[in-house]
């Protein structure tokens, strides 16, 4: 039987690896990945109080109406975190945000 | 009965004779302005068959044929093929032009000895020219003083000697 | 003189031969060689004159797609590479190379006498005597080109050649 | 209990963490991409079992049809010279601490509070689907304005990429 | 300014792409490295020599009359044309005269294979630019002429029929008819073939505007026959400096405007048009006749030294013959049009696209026989 | 889910991979039939009775094929990618009906799931390229994701209109909405989208620039040999199925037939014959515009799909939804759609990258030599601009 800790579980251990990932690479783009993991770390959280937990009413569809708003922004915040990576990498022919240090002085 | 040994006939040598030449009007107009206008330079004019032919020096290829291809009454803005021939002292090269205006042509020589055959490119006249060199330089050994890129053209890399001379061997290969 | 080693025409050893009895894989190995002749698949690779009339060949006058041979532009697809033309010493390397890049079994065919052994340009330096320096070749079709009737006869000789190939192949593996 | 639902769901789960685990652990950028896609489908799996059949086809639409795609694009096109071998960080161990002190806080907080789920008659818990019909109802009606607005969004990132991978005239 | 400069240094790197000597669509043994810069090509780099086969020297060691067999081979889809060439050089260094039956012949033949080199072009052109019928059709008239030129000369390609002083023999005595039939059969099929691609709108999508070349650089490299006229120069040896009887023909010389792709291939497609009109008209002038000069088996030409050029389908085919007056040329330069053609794809393919260089490269139609020679 | 069920869903599985597979092979001789017929040929001849064994032939040499594994190739995704194309390509057969139920699910959500699905079939096409280590197949990839990413919208907004007639996802109650007429009779212009749409999905003539065997040699597929080979080959030929399938269901009124039984065995036969007959008449269209048409450039379809097919698949749902929302009788759909259709062909007609203003070529006639100089015409400023 699937409980709602199952689910608490998952999304927890996603949102750590997605944190490992931002923290310790150096690769854009892979942090740009690791940001997907997060979010969808948030997703399953999210479908899982939708299922398990009764709103009543008219908050019943409100877990998934949220899931959906949350995938429209990453989609969004992954075109242009691309653009911008390769404006980078055809400036700086790199995408390690450690060389990328214009700003810092 | 015994007859008298024949004697041994007479090995003639072969009589060879030379083509006739036969320019037409404008050939022989052509020949003409050809001297007026390279009048600076050492030319000798020419004809074979019913084309102009003009000998020049190497040296001056290059300056000759811009002015082939500018001066208006020349205006040889058509190169239409560049050969070399091995004469086994000399290498000459032939630059065959022709005008499409005036429909006229000619053909530029110059003789290069085989053992240091240096002529200046033209391939800042002519575009066209670039090929024919290398070609030159491939089959030939010609070396075109001034071309960007005299890199083997039909050869394959590594080949050694120039097949197109007299004094490469004819048919002495491996099969492979 | 340093021909392609590979297996070549024969096929890889299935599963099949080393599951089932012998006499199981000889009639599959004969089932497997008819469907191999039917579907002959050409790298569709020309080298010179004889490319034309290998593609009247394959055109609707003659229509190799009658007997299922059909042209493919990549050699990993390919079947049978027809050799059709001069094979010169700079393309040497890249014809070993196409052969090595299909997958076996594969068959070659020589199309015209310049693939077989050189042809009109036999004495030329730069010209491999017949591609069977090069890799093993399975049907020679002569001629200058070969008419497009000489090619389809030299398909079906190949496909005659599959054939029995795989009937020896069954007798001697039933036989040890 | 074991049900055939809570083997999927481990089958799920165990994709998602394998995924988001290969993401961050895997030294070749491309095999990251396909990593992500497959953490990706658990979730989409996930959202299945949750009987949110809607979500999961746009989870594999918008993941599978769009995003890594477009993330594999960048990255066939970009062709960085350390393609196969990334480093990481040199703060990476501490990373690590900090994540594993995340996950224990996530943990804890997770099986400290009690959350009041639906249960049957028997006392187990029950899965509610949403219908899909109630699911556009609610967001056509109550959340139209906020709809519009992530539309807005996404026309404004669609033009803000574009503007900023435009190169001025050519090839500069 | 700093960042400025970085930027263009560090631009994105190029891919390179090796096309030949084994690809589809280069026409036989021919590479091409291009570079490219997403779909743009940035640079392209042309290498020949694949088939390259001695052929101007194994003629030194040939007797005239062997030399035509090679020449066979060096346009290996317009045969006749070549041996045309080789043979009008002789003959002006001999100062022969061809009776005129045998021009007419010529005339004829040349033409003929003038139309099937065309529809050659025509077939793999469609085949370049992504159709698969038009070849087929292309290749049915071929396989019409063809057909024709084996009751003539006896062979399909390889006829060596045109010799010095003359032809091989007279025509046969069903010629006439089996012309007729034929000339009915092109017509119809040029306008078949017309039909099925020049109008269609995704082959003009892909062909107009594609690779121009104006004429001053197209005469600068080089460039002549259907690919010159396409730029706009109205340059045919046949009218510029007539040889053997093409004065005597009414025909027209298409010209193109723009000199780009779809130019260069209706400028070929139109003449085939022209072509059949040079026959029609041959025909109806032939007369009976010899069809051989008067000749010695072994030729000897007179020592001197002769170019001739000829209007091949691809351009000015000229040959310079060098002879010293033994039966042998001393030295046999085959001006190759392909060749000079091929020099401008350099030019042609800058900026464009990687589908286009296909098209580029296929509209200049060169045959590698006679750019390696 | 029982045992039963889940052994009910395993034979269905496979009947339909056999039953696709069989289709398959069909396909491929039915095409190089057509296409000879097309180009004045014969086609396969000797393989049994006018070549029908031929594809069987070729499906038995190619499976014995050896397989090559090029050293540089990125072994894992190499191998991984023929399966990654080959199982979205199946799977969107899970919820297309044959006949009447005459399906593995029959899913609410059926065109929703098939639009999520065959987005899926673009992954493998890159795994490929990128796995292969070779350039043409790299480009080929490229170009294949752009392509298909593309064209999804149209495709997607296409089948949505389709939708909103029916006011369903259901493909079975979108065919029981054909009772009385076929959508075609309502959208024609929607058919025109989705089958352009769908051509392009496939990357079929004139579409078929990640294959482009003129330039790229076989795109993605280049290195791939054997039973690999022949699984994208599968792949390929199961998605034109899906796609003939696609347009019968949704435009040309499914399995229905004026003349047919309502229920019963016969019923179920015929709408399956009905069905294949109709499906094979698309497929036969498919390679009519093979046999006939040249391809596009990359930039060339590019620029027809967000230029000219996006926009008009937005008009499309505009004006079915207004037609809908007021209540206007269907045929004023059939009427404005037809117009917009019109007036498409008008406009990729008059286009002036498609059309020639005036004839280039011109004939100058000549008798003898030439007097007139050479260049005949100065190259006009207003060279041709696209």
């Amino acid at each position: 039987m699937i409980e709602l800790a199952h689910l608490q579980v998952v999304s927890a251990a996603l949102f750590t690896i997605g944190i490992y990932g931002v923290l310790a690479r150096r690769s854009a783009v892979l942090i740009l990945m690791s940001i997907e993991l997060m979010l969808n770390a948030v997703n399953i959280n999210l479908i899982g109080f939708a299922t398990f937990v009764d709103f009543g009413g008219a908050e019943r569809a409100l877990g998934q109406v949220l899931i959906i708003f949350v995938i429209t922004i990453a989609a969004a915040e992954l075109a242009l975190a691309i653009a911008i990576i390769l404006r980078l990498y055809r400036n700086r022919s790199s995408v390690n945000i450690d060389e990328i240090d214009l700003m810092k002085w | 009965m015994e007859q008298p040994p024949r004697p041994p006939r007479q090995r003639r040598e072969p009589e060879v004779p030379e083509a006739p030449v036969a320019l037409d009007e404008r050939g022989t107009a052509l020949s003409a302005l050809i001297r007026d206008v390279l009048k600076e330079f050492e030319v000798e004019v020419g004809a074979a068959v019913d084309e102009v032919v003009v000998t020049v020096k190497p040296e001056d290829v290059s300056a000759i044929c811009r002015i082939a291809k500018d001066d208006p009454s020349l205006d040889f803005k058509y190169l239409r093929c560049l050969s070399v021939v091995d004469y086994i002292e000399t290498l000459e090269v032939n630059y065959h032009l022709f005008s499409l205006d005036k429909r006229h042509k000619a053909v530029l020589k110059a003789s290069v000895p085989t053992e240091e055959p240096h002529v200046p490119s033209v391939i800042s006249v002519w575009r066209g020219a670039d090929w024919f060199e290398r070609e030159g330089h491939d089959l030939f050994g010609v070396v075109f003083d001034g071309h960007p890129n005299l890199t083997p053209l039909l050869l394959y890399e590594g080949f050694e000697g120039f097949p197109g001379r007299k004094s490469f061997p004819f048919h002495e290969y491996d099969e492979w | 003189m340093d021909i392609t080693q590979g297996r070549g025409n024969t096929p890889a050893e299935s599963i099949f031969e080393r599951v089932l009895p012998n006499a199981v894989t000889a009639k599959s190995s004969e089932l497997f060689a008819h469907a191999r002749k039917s579907s002959l698949w050409t790298l569709s690779f020309g080298l010179a004159c004889c490319a034309i009339e290998m593609m009247s060949t394959h055109m609707s006058h003659h229509d190799l797609d009658r007997f299922g041979v059909v042209t493919w532009p990549s050699p990993r697809q390919a079947d049978v590479m027809i050799v059709a033309g001069t094979v010169v010493k700079k393309m040497a390397d890249p014809i070993k190379l196409l052969y090595e890049q299909m997958p076996d079994p594969k068959w070659v065919i020589a199309m015209g006498s310049c693939a077989t052994n050189g042809g009109p340009y036999y004495r030329s330096y730069s010209v491999v005597m017949g591609v069977d320096h090069l890799i093993p070749v399975d049907v020679y079709v002569p001629g200058c080109p070969p008419r497009p009737e000489a090619l389809m006869y030299g398909i079906m000789q190949l496909q005659e050649k599959i054939l029995k190939d795989a009937k020896e192949r069954g007798a001697t593996s039933q036989a040890s | 209990m074991v049900t055939p639902s809570l083997v999927l769901f481990y089958a799920a789960a165990a994709l998602t963490l394998g995924g988001g685990l290969g993401v961050v652990m895997t030294r070749n950028i491309v095999y990251a991409a396909f990593a992500l896609l497959v953490a990706m489908m658990g979730v989409a799996g996930v959202f299945l079992l949750m009987f949110a059949e809607f979500l999961a086809l746009v989870q594999v639409l918008i993941y599978g049809g769009a995003i890594v795609i477009v993330i594999l694009f960048a990255l066939m096109l970009t062709r960085v010279q350390d393609f196969e071998h990334l480093s990481d960080n040199r703060q990476w161990p501490i990373a690590a601490v900090v994540a594993a002190a995340i996950f224990g806080l996530l943990a804890a907080s997770t099986v400290g509070t009690s959350v009041r789920t639906t249960t049957d008659a028997a006392g187990a818990t029950v899965r509610t689907p949403v219908a899909f019909d109630a699911l556009g109802e609610s967001l056509f009606t109550q959340w139209a304005v906020p709809f519009e607005v992530a539309s807005l969004v996404l026309l404004v990132a669609l033009i803000g990429a574009v503007v900023l991978v435009r190169t001025s005239g050519g090839r500069d | 300014m700093q960042v400025q400069q970085q930027a263009r240094t560090a631009d994105t790197i190029d891919l390179m792409i090796n096309m030949g000597p084994q690809h589809p669509s280069t026409h036989g043994v021919f590479r091409v490295v291009i570079w490219v810069d997403g779909e743009r090509i940035v640079k392209a780099e042309p290498h020949i020599g694949y088939l390259h086969r001695g052929s101007e020297k194994l003629c030194e060691g040939e007797l005239y009359s062997q030399v035509i067999t090679l020449f066979d081979r060096l346009d290996y889809v317009a045969n006749l044309n070549c041996e045309l060439a080789f043979c009008l050089a002789v003959e002006k260094l001999m100062a022969l005269e061809v009776p005129d039956r045998a021009s007419y012949i010529r005339v004829i033949l040349c033409e003929l294979n003038r139309i099937a080199s065309h529809m050659l072009f025509y077939g793999v052109y469609g085949l370049d630019v992504g159709a698969m019928t038009p070849i087929l059709y292309g290749f049915r008239e071929r396989e019409r002429i063809q057909g024709l030129f084996e009751s003539v000369t006896g062979a399909r390609m390889m006829h060596n029929f045109i010799r010095v002083g003359g032809v091989k023999e007279d025509l046969r005595d069903d010629f006439e008819p089996r012309m007729a039939v034929l000339l009915e059969e092109l017509k119809q099929g040029i306008e078949e073939c017309d039909d099925l691609l020049s109008q269609n709108e995704m082959f003009l999508a892909r062909t107009k505007g594609i690779g121009t070349i104006g004429p001053t650089e197209a005469i600068d490299f080089g460039v002549t026959g259907p690919s010159l006229r396409a730029s706009g120069v109205l340059e045919d040896v046949r009218i510029s400096e007539p040889y053997s009887i093409y004065e005597r023909f009414d025909f027209g010389v298409p010209v193109g405007t723009y000199g780009d792709c779809w130019d260069r291939y209706y400028v070929r497609v139109e003449e085939m048009r022209q072509s059949l009109k040079i026959i029609e008209q041959a025909m109806a002038q032939m007369e009976p006749g010899p069809v051989a000069a008067n000749v010695r088996r072994i030729a000897r030409p007179p020592k001197g030294e002769v170019y001739v050029r000829t209007e091949s389908p691809r351009g000015d085919f000229g040959v310079f013959l060098v002879s010293d007056g033994s039966d042998k040329p001393y030295r046999l330069k085959v001006r190759a049009p392909s060749f000079a053609n091929l020099q401008a794809l350099q030019y042609l393919l800058r900026d464009a696209y990687v589908a286009d260089a296909v098209v580029i490269l296929g509209s200049i139609d060169i045959i590698l026989g006679e750019v390696d020679r | 889910m029982t045992v039963v069920q889940g052994i009910y869903y395993a034979l269905g599985a496979l009947a339909l991979f056999v039953f696709l597979s069989f289709m398959v092979l069909v396909l491929t001789w039915v095409e190089r039939k057509a296409l000879a017929r097309i180009q004045m040929r014969m086609g396969p001849m000797r393989v049994g009775f006018h070549g029908t064994l031929q594809p069987l032939a070729d499906a038995m040499k190619l499976v014995l094929k050896e397989d090559i594994l090029p050293s540089w190739a990125d072994r894992r995704v190499y191998w991984l990618a023929p399966l990654a194309v080959f199982i979205p390509s199946l799977l969107l057969w899970a919820v297309i009906p044959v006949g009447r139920d005459l399906v593995l699910a029959n899913l609410e959500l059926g065109l929703f799931y098939i639009v999520a699905i065959s987005v899926l079939t673009v992954m493998g096409l890159l795994m490929a390229g990128w796995g292969s280590a070779n350039k043409y197949a790299m480009l080929g990839g490229l170009r294949a994701a752009g392509q298909l990413v593309s064209y999804e919208i149209p495709f997607i907004m296409a089948i949505l209109a389709v939708a909103m007639l029916v006011q369903s996802l259901n493909l079975e109650t979108i065919v029981d909405g054909q009772r009385n007429f076929a959508y075609i009779l309502v959208q024609p212009l929607g058919l025109f989208i989705f089958l352009t749409a769908g051509l392009a999905e496939l990357g079929r003539t004139p579409f078929d620039i990640h294959h482009a065997e003129s330039e790229l040699v076989g795109g993605p597929f280049i290195e791939y040999s054997g039973a690999h080979w022949a699984v994208f080959f599968l792949a390929e030929y199961i998605n034109t199925f899906t796609i003939g399938a696609l347009t019968v269901l949704l435009f040309l009124g499914g399995w229905r037939w004026p003349a047919m039984p309502f229920d019963g065995f016969a019923h179920s036969t015929l709408s399956v014959i009905w069905f294949l007959a109709k499906t094979y008449a698309v497929i036969l269209f498919i390679f009519w515009i093979r046999g006939t048409y040249p391809r596009l450039r990359i930039d060339q379809l590019m620029a027809f799909g967000w230029k000219l097919l996006v926009p008009l698949s937005f008009v499309n749902i505009v004006i079915t939804g207004i037609v809908l929302f007021y209540g206007w009788p269907l045929w004023t759909l059939t009427l404005i759609s037809l117009v917009l259709l019109g007036a498409t062909f008008y406009a990729i007609s008059r286009h002036q990258g498609t059309r020639l203003e005036r004839m280039t070529v011109t004939v100058h006639s000549f008798r003898g030599t030439r007097s007139e100089p050479p260049v005949v015409q100065p190259q006009p400023e207003a060279a041709l601009e696209d």
